[in-house]
């Protein structure tokens, strides 16, 4: 630190001198411990993004591995015992481990960048988020692999899941791999709306905010809400299972429904959880493709808003063939259908904006484009399973996998892979191959809708899900067949994306700040951003920043370069209010991180873990909090 | 020669309750005088477990049975000292121990002039001369590999002796037996579950209320082949009305506990039947519980008395039922006079005089997987069979009462011979106010106590009216008590080694001393319930006792001893 | 640094492997073997199959055969005599202080024979393997295992703390109940 | 009315197969099952022709602008009348949303009042859900014509039949798709569902909530028989299992209720009373044998009993060591227990 005049700002200095000294005051340390430590959301955000693809690419062969299986009638590819645990893994790691984090991990990357400030608020908090995140993905990882992978499926339903009907600690590996993700979700969250809220560059009004951010937002919101009620569920079955509690067992006044409802109350909103970031995604990345804004910004505000609320009122229709009273139903009915008035204005308002667009067909567009073809579908599908009677039929069999799987992946994973190709540029400085691009979106798209759209048939025919086998005399023999051939081709694409990508971060053309000239703020810092992320903080004037000041982004200035400097603005108008140092990085959310996991991982044997684990958990978040008069104590 | 308080007041030979014979000459015995009374003698049995047989007196002697493995005492008091005379010990098949639902003990051996008549727990029932103790005769009644036990003394009816068969736990097919005394020949053998011919069903059954009625209904009341296996014990008191040449029984609860397995009204479980003594015919029954839930069964004490009834002069049945009723009924016909609760009921509503039905309480019903919470009476019943004893003094029904409650869930049951066929969790609590036990005076007439005496653990040592106004009997803690007969006042106490689970005697010796024994005996923790090792920590412990009667001290010594007691 | 790692690793593998192993289908042989049991004379204690030991005593660690075993014990009536372990015409198990001691062989022995005293012989109702996994179970009762691989609470009525919440044997005091 | 025909009849090629013992959605056999199916129509239909608008749209939207020569890059460009007649157009397009779902909602709502609505009196049949094999309760007003059976419920045709369901162990689901939606069985709740067979047919069956190992074989077969035929098989239900014919059936039985088998089944008429597993009184009579897993032949049985967990591997019944003689006996006895 020597050798920097205290207080030093960018005012006094020329533009040169400005970078080299944010650069020294936000860089990582070089080595191990220095990765360790970092606190920069770029690093982190990368990180997140890479061990979610990994568990996505897990996942896939887990799936992979299931369509073997189903391949042919009576397969004798893995046991029972074993495609129970595969299928539970594969929804498990799915949901909570890819569909989930990949999402916020974007979001732990782009927010920052796309609201204009130069980390994201918590930042410590944020490391640890990824290490408990990464902690929870281990614990089930590891398990699986010791044959000790939970066999109870994703919804883990007492009692199958309770103490009586899982003997051992499968189902309590479940049970605390949710309880770390949860806690790594909860934490993004709280990130990025303090972020949203009192980081964004001055001038980025409410109605200014980009729709990813937006998305974001509102997605957050849902996680802190929704969170909790797996996180009760999941502790409450831990204890069920561990000390003997009642709170699913009905001889003592529980009750097994119980589960559901706190299970669906977190379950349904997941879905929204995984899909809103998908559409702000969209929302994001269509201008840049059809060369416009988006139509209607306020009503795709309001929709992602009002989804997020209705979100919460829609539990009950996976739980319609349980007995329920029918006037619970019929609500539940309504109010399943009535998500379908915004998810509807959400499209309507992207083909009013393509309708007076440019079309330009690059690979994140054909995503979108399949997007759109896929979700509608998925869409469609769920309309049907809101409705009682017909869910009745349709509940628990392969009709349903077929829907959501077009909800989830043509809904979540092809505007992801969309915004791979389109933000790649951004974080690895260098373009995805256009050619494999298409061949990706191509072979992706069709096995797709190969795999799963027989997929329909297969549940009307009477297909349950979940089977790890069924006879030569059903008539599903031929179909099945058809989806597991299918799904390789689907594999195919994921295997050259996964190709593409690896092979672009070495040999992809260099990308430049703005290749897709899109309007939003991230684009006006370099590719990758520097760890400061932008020299200057820029001033906003409209919603398309970058296409309303085509040549100079007007900036604010006067932070200090000594220490990290962030500019604090208001909730609704985002005009500056404050100076605050942002901490710097840290050993200590490591070390948090892995005492809380052994807290949790040891909690699974012993309730005394608790007691004796808080104690390391404890000392590492006093180390975290102690003032050590360093600038941000100061501020 | 003083028969007169013998537990069950299963009166032999002629009479009925009033005046038995034998009456204590003078009462020595008075609130007055049993403040003196003092210890004169002790005799341990040597056995460990609960007895709940108590002393009877054969002639001069003093006999004194022990729980299985069995031992009969014949004792002598001589100048207030003990002796043996002789003793009696039958080998004993000791896999009983098993299928013995609860406890190894059951009361001794009935009194045919020169003869004692004893049944064992391992299904003997065996004649001995009363003068040496010699076995005469030794006939199989219950057999112990399908779940069967004996369980009640039996029964002398002119020159049959009945006897009935135990374990509804263990899903038997109840049954009662005559044997010719001199021989042990068997007579007849009746079922309580199956067809007319079997359960002894003919022209002459005539039940007082049609719902008894019905062709076969102990088959057709049961699901297919649920009969033979449906409990139905003939475990509680016998009794012979030789006036009417009826014998009456009760039938034990319907088997498995779980109610869901036998759909149906389940006859002739849970019920009271009067039978001609000389062929065994059903002359009238009474269901106490069709489709019985909570273990009414028929096995609580038995008696009888003949008494003014509204004006009318009535041979009286008096039943003190496990549903924690007190029934009257006209011996003759069947017909149930009155109904009252003497211990806290919430399982039923009552019972409809017209129709003789139980009313079941809505929220208190069971089935299976489910958990009904604070039933009362618990299905260990209120009630020993020797639990209740009729003053004709005071006209009062002394009754040793359980007031224990209980939370239940049928569970599955499956039937495997010979181990415990029951489907049920069990968790006996405390009822909503008042003690786990009451000695209860009740006033037959009035339908309510005339008096109660709360005790902090249940009452199983039978009441002893004298007729002096005394009545004693014995606590699970220890004490043998002495309180007015009239009203309840505590006279006099005595705290002796162990718990008393059986009714004390009363006798005079030859010489002319009265004296009155008890024998004390708890068994293990949880008494006659249970076997010794037995760790209350477990609520489901003894059929849920463990869950009451955690906590309680265990006796120093719970094995038997008699005490004998005089005036000075 | 690393071998060591691994070692553990390894060491984790196997102690997960043997506790949470489900097979499903013992072979024939196998179960013939496991049934030479070699009691001693009194038919306390003795020595178990050889096959038992090399299998490594896989009825008393490993959670899915505990699991089973306890579903036996339900079904099996053993509850109408010994309850939840509290016992009533049986004795008590959770106490730990058996008649004929906490051996396995002892206890294989009981179920398979029968005992005098009213323990009726299980021979032609539960088949070796099943014989084994109640053996497992039963000493949960008494506490004998490790109580990471004992099983939980079962979903009914709560009598006790389940076999898992249970304290060691060794925290015993002697018997509460004589 | 003819529009109902018109979808079912277009639906009908979907149900591949549509012969007896299928187990479709689309193969209605009850008017239940025909409701649901024309629900299942009406709804495809609406929502494929949405879906086709909307594509339709995207894909003219897509097409309109390419031939276009590429203007100045203009993107603010803006023209306010047009974005709000863009923006009266999306408006319309949620209001025809809102109608169309409401619509749907409507009609579900009618779809689930027909279905609660029966007529006659109901055939009451309990159904018990266990890991992983059903038992069959017949009831009657009259409990010693009470019937249980396993994996198997024959119903009357014409007659509608009222499921109680409960479950043992874990949460099942009942599902028969040819004749009514499915409804779980929940341990510690009581649900119901009403169905009426309308033709004679066997319907297959399936465990539709996942229950555990061998939730994949926990299959059962819905027999729908004219009603004589119906009672004339209960009556033969009623009946103690067949005694046998000859030695071998004869030993059979010996090993039937002298070794394992006894503990956990009952066959009334001899010593095996045991309720943990199915009833095998009429075991023969059945369609199926281990829950839908294989077809009730001599041959079958013998395998079953000889190796059930190589069958169903982690099902409950454990593998009882028998000598050739017995198991052959004791196969010979069970097929003959019709």
């Amino acid at each position: 630190m020597t050798g920097i005049p205290h207080d030093l700002r960018d005012t006094e200095v020329d533009r040169d001198t400005v970078e080299r000294r944010l650069a020294e005051t936000w860089r990582t340390r070089r080595g191990f411990w220095g990765a360790i430590a970092t606190v920069d959301h770029k690093i982190i955000g990368r990180r997140y993004i890479v061990t979610a693809f990994v568990f996505l690419l897990l996942g896939g062969v887990l799936g992979l591995l299931m369509r073997w299986q189903l391949a042919t009638p009576e397969g004798r590819a893995l046991g029972p015992d074993l495609y129970n645990q595969v299928f539970t893994m594969h929804g498990a790691n799915m949901m909570f481990l890819f569909a989930v984090p990949v999402m916020e991990a974007m979001a732990v990357y782009l927010v920052p960048l796309m609201v204009g400030t130069r980390n994201i608020a918590f930042p410590r908090l944020n490391a640890f988020s990824y290490w408990i995140y990464l902690a929870g993905g281990l614990l089930l990882w590891v398990a699986f692999a010791l044959d000790m992978g939970p066999d109870i499926g994703w919804f883990g339903y007492v009692p199958l899941s309770g103490p009586q009907y899982a003997p051992g600690k499968r189902a309590d590996i479940w049970a605390q791999m949710i309880t770390f993700t949860e806690i790594a979700a909860l934490a993004v969250a709280v990130e990025i709306v303090v972020t949203v809220f009192k980081q964004r560059a001055p001038g980025m009004t409410l109605d200014r905010i980009p729709l990813f951010v937006w998305a974001m937002l509102v997605t957050s919101f849902i996680v802190m809400l929704a969170m909790p009620a797996i996180m009760v569920g999941s502790t409450s079955l831990i204890l069920d299972r561990l000390v003997g509690t009642h709170f699913f067992n009905p001889a003592e006044g529980g009750d097994v429904l119980l589960w559901q409802h706190l299970f669906w109350f977190f379950g349904h909103p997941e879905v929204y959880i995984i899909f809103l970031p998908a559409t702000g995604m969209i929302s994001s990345m269509l201008p840049a493709f059809v060369r416009r804004p988006v139509f209607g910004y306020l009503a795709l505000v309001l929709s992602m808003v009002t989804i997020g609320i209705l979100s919460f009122g829609l539990w009950v229709h996976h739980m319609f063939t349980t007995g329920l009273p029918r006037l619970g139903e019929s609500f539940f009915t309504a109010s399943s259908m009535a998500i379908a008035v915004p998810a509807g204005v959400q499209i309507f308002c992207w083909i009013a904006t393509l309708w007076d667009g440019r079309p330009v067909f690059r690979t994140p567009f054909l995503f979108i484009l399949a997007f759109f073809f896929t979700f509608v579908l998925g869409g469609m599908t769920g309309v049907m399973v809101a409705s009682v009677p017909l869910d009745t039929q349709v509940h628990d069999t392969y009709f349903v996998v077929a829907h959501f799987h077009y909800v989830l992946i043509g809904g979540a994973v092809f505007p992801l892979l969309g915004a791979v190709y389109y933000w790649y540029p951004k974080i690895v400085g260098r373009m995805m191959s256009e050619r494999l691009g298409r061949w990706v979106a191509g072979l992706i798209f069709v096995g797709f809708n190969l795999a799963f759209f027989p997929m329909h048939i297969l549940g009307l025919q009477g297909m349950p899900r979940r089977v790890y086998t069924y006879q030569a005399d059903l008539p599903w023999g031929p179909l099945n067949m058809f989806v597991s051939l299918s799904s390789l081709m689907l594999a195919a694409g994921f295997l050259l994306f996964f190709i593409d990508a690896v092979r672009s971060a070495r040999s992809g053309p260099p990308a430049g700040d703005n290749p897709w000239d899109s309007p939003s703020l991230e684009w006006a810092t370099t590719s990758p951003p520097p760890p400061y992320n932008f020299a200057r903080i820029p001033v906003v004037t409209g919603p398309s920043p970058l296409w309303e000041n085509r040549d100079e982004l007007p900036v604010a200035s006067g932070l200090r370069l000594d220490r990290r400097e962030i500019v604090i603005t208001s909730v609704a108008d985002a005009v500056p209010e404050a100076r605050e140092s942002s901490p710097r990085d840290s050993l200590w959310p490591f070390w948090a991180a892995l005492t809380t996991s052994v807290l949790l991982i040891g909690s699974i044997f012993s309730p005394w873990a608790v007691v004796w684990g808080s104690i390391p958990v404890a000392i590492a978040l006093i180390g975290w909090f102690w003032p050590k008069g360093t600038p941000e104590d100061e501020a | 020669m003083a028969l007169w308080a013998a537990l069950f007041l299963a009166v032999g030979g002629a009479g009925r309750a009033e005046d038995a014979p034998g009456r204590a000459p003078a009462a020595a015995i008075t609130p007055e005088t049993v403040r003196g009374l003092r210890l004169v003698s002790t005799f341990r049995t040597g056995n460990p477990q609960a007895h709940v047989a108590s002393p009877q007196v054969a002639g001069d002697r003093l006999l004194v049975f022990t729980p299985f493995p069995h031992t009969l005492f014949a004792l002598k008091v001589e100048a207030g000292h003990l002796r043996v005379d002789w003793t009696f010990r039958p080998d004993g098949n000791r896999m009983v121990e098993g299928v013995a639902c609860c406890g190894l003990g059951l009361p001794g051996p009935a009194v045919a002039g020169d003869r004692l008549l004893l049944n064992t727990l391992d299904g003997h029932t065996i004649a001995l001369d009363a003068a040496t103790g010699r076995p005469l005769w030794d006939v199989p009644s219950a057999a112990v590999p399908r779940g069967e036990t004996l369980a009640s003394a039996p029964l002398v009816a002119g020159d049959r002796v009945i006897v009935g068969t135990a374990g509804d736990d263990f899903g038997i097919r109840g049954r009662v037996a005559a044997l010719e005394a001199g021989s042990g020949r068997p007579l007849w053998t009746r079922f309580s579950t199956g067809s007319d011919q079997d359960v002894g069903i003919g022209p002459g059954f005539a039940p007082f209320y049609d719902r008894d009625l019905g062709r076969d209904a102990g088959v057709t009341s049961w699901p297919p082949g649920g009969w033979e296996r449906g409990g139905g014990s003939v475990s509680g008191t016998l009794l012979h009305d030789p006036e009417l040449g009826l014998v009456f029984h009760g039938t034990g609860r319907p088997a498995p506990i779980n109610p869901d397995q036998r759909p149906g009204g389940n006859r002739w479980s849970s019920g009271l039947f009067a039978r001609d003594a000389a062929t065994g015919a059903a002359r009238w029954f009474y269901q106490l519980a069709s489709h019985d839930l909570h273990g009414v069964s028929g096995t609580g004490p038995l008696l009888m008395t003949d008494r003014d009834w509204k004006g009318v002069r009535r041979k009286l049945l008096i039943h003190v039922g496990l549903s924690g009723y007190v029934y009257v009924l006209d011996r003759v016909t069947g017909e149930v006079l009155s109904a009252e609760p003497f211990v806290p009921v919430n399982a039923s509503r009552g019972v409809d005089l017209a129709t003789g039905a139980l009313l079941r309480s809505d929220n208190k019903t069971t089935r299976i997987g489910t958990m009904t919470r604070d039933v009362c009476p618990s299905l260990t019943g209120p009630v020993t069979p020797g639990g209740a004893a009729l003053s004709p003094e005071t006209g009062l029904l002394y009754i040793a009462t359980s007031r224990l409650c209980m939370d239940i869930e049928p569970r599955p049951a499956t039937y495997m011979q010979g181990t415990p066929f029951t489907g049920a969790n069990l968790r006996a609590k405390r009822p909503p106010n008042g003690s786990l036990g009451a000695l209860v005076a009740w006033d037959l007439a009035a339908g309510k106590p005339a008096w109660t005496i709360q005790e902090d653990l249940p009452v199983l040592g039978g009441p002893l009216p004298l007729p002096g106004g005394v009545v004693f009997y014995g606590t699970y803690d220890g004490y043998l008590k002495a309180v007015g007969a009239r009203d309840g006042r505590v006279l006099w106490q005595e705290k002796l080694a162990s718990g008393i689970v059986a009714a004390p005697t009363f006798f005079t010796a030859p010489d002319g001393a009265q004296y009155v024994s008890v024998l004390a005996g708890q068994g293990g923790a949880l008494g006659p319930s249970a076997g010794l090792e037995v760790d209350a920590r477990d609520a489901t412990a003894a059929r849920g006792l463990g869950n009451v009667l955690r906590g309680v001290p265990p006796p120093e010594d719970g094995g038997g001893a008699l005490y004998l007691f005089a005036l000075p | 640094m690393k071998r060591r790692a691994a070692l553990v690793m390894a060491v984790a593998m196997l102690v997960g492997c043997q506790r949470e192993q489900r097979d499903l289908r013992l072979d024939p042989p196998v179960a013939a073997a496991l049934d030479q049991v070699a009691p001693t004379a009194n038919g306390i204690g003795g020595a178990p199959p050889d096959v038992y030991v090399a299998l490594g005593g896989p009825y008393e660690s490993n959670a899915y055969n505990l699991g089973e075993g306890k579903r036996l014990y339900t079904w099996f009536n053993c509850k109408g005599c010994h309850a939840d372990g509290g016992g009533a015409s049986g004795p008590a198990l959770m106490d730990g202080w058996w008649r004929y001691g906490a051996d396995p062989v002892s206890l294989f022995v009981s179920l398979r024979d029968g005992r005098p005293n009213g323990m009726p012989a299980y021979r032609d109702k539960l088949t070796t393997e099943q014989i084994w996994q109640l053996v497992g179970y039963v000493q949960t009762i008494g506490m004998a295992s490790a109580t990471t691989a004992a099983p939980s609470r079962n979903d009914e009525m709560q009598s006790r703390p389940a076999e898992n919440r249970a304290p060691a044997a060794a925290d015993l005091p002697t018997p509460p109940s004589r | 009315m003819r529009l109902r025909h018109l979808i079912v009849s277009v639906l009908l090629p979907l149900a591949a197969g549509g012969c007896a013992g299928s187990q479709s959605a689309l193969d209605p056999q009850g008017p239940n099952a025909a409701s649901l199916a024309w629900l299942i129509g009406a709804f495809t239909i609406v929502c494929g022709i949405v879906w086709l608008l909307v594509m339709i749209v995207v894909g003219v939207a897509l097409l309109r602008r390419r031939g276009a020569a590429e203007p100045a890059d203009t993107p603010l460009a803006e023209d306010p009348g047009r974005e709000r007649r863009k923006g009266a157009v999306v408006l319309a397009a949620v209001l025809a949303t809102v109608v169309i779902v409401t619509g749907l909602t409507v009609i579900s709502y009618l779809a689930t009042h027909s279905l609660t609505a029966a007529s006659g009196e109901p055939l009451v049949v309990r159904l018990r859900g266990y890991q992983w094999w059903w038992e069959v309760t017949y009831t009657s007003p009259s409990p010693d014509r009470f019937v249980t059976s396993a994996n198997e419920i024959r119903v009357p045709v014409g007659r509608p039949v009222r499921l109680e369901l409960s479950a043992a162990d874990v949460i099942h689901s009942f599902w028969v798709p040819s004749l009514a939606g499915k409804q779980d069985l929940i341990p510690g709740r009581d649900n119901q569902l009403t169905f009426t067979a309308e033709r004679p047919g066997i319907y297959r069956a399936q465990c539709a909530e996942f229950c555990g190992v061998q939730h994949a074989r926990m299959a059962l077969v819905v027999v729908a028989l004219p009603p004589d035929e119906f009672a004339a098989w209960l009556d033969g239900q009623l009946r103690d299992a067949a005694t046998p014919a000859n030695e071998e059936e004869a030993a059979g039985r010996e090993v039937a209720s002298g070794k394992a088998c006894a503990a956990c089944h009952t066959i009334r008429g001899t010593p095996a009373a045991g309720t943990l597993g199915p009833d095998l009184t009429h075991v023969a009579s059945r369609q199926t044998i281990a829950a839908g897993t294989l077809p009730t032949t001599r041959g079958s049985l013998a395998a079953w009993i000889a190796d059930p967990q190589g069958v169903k591997p982690g099902n409950k019944m454990p593998m009882v060591p028998l000598s050739a003689d017995e198991l052959r006996a004791v196969s010979a006895y069970m097929a003959s227990l019709k």
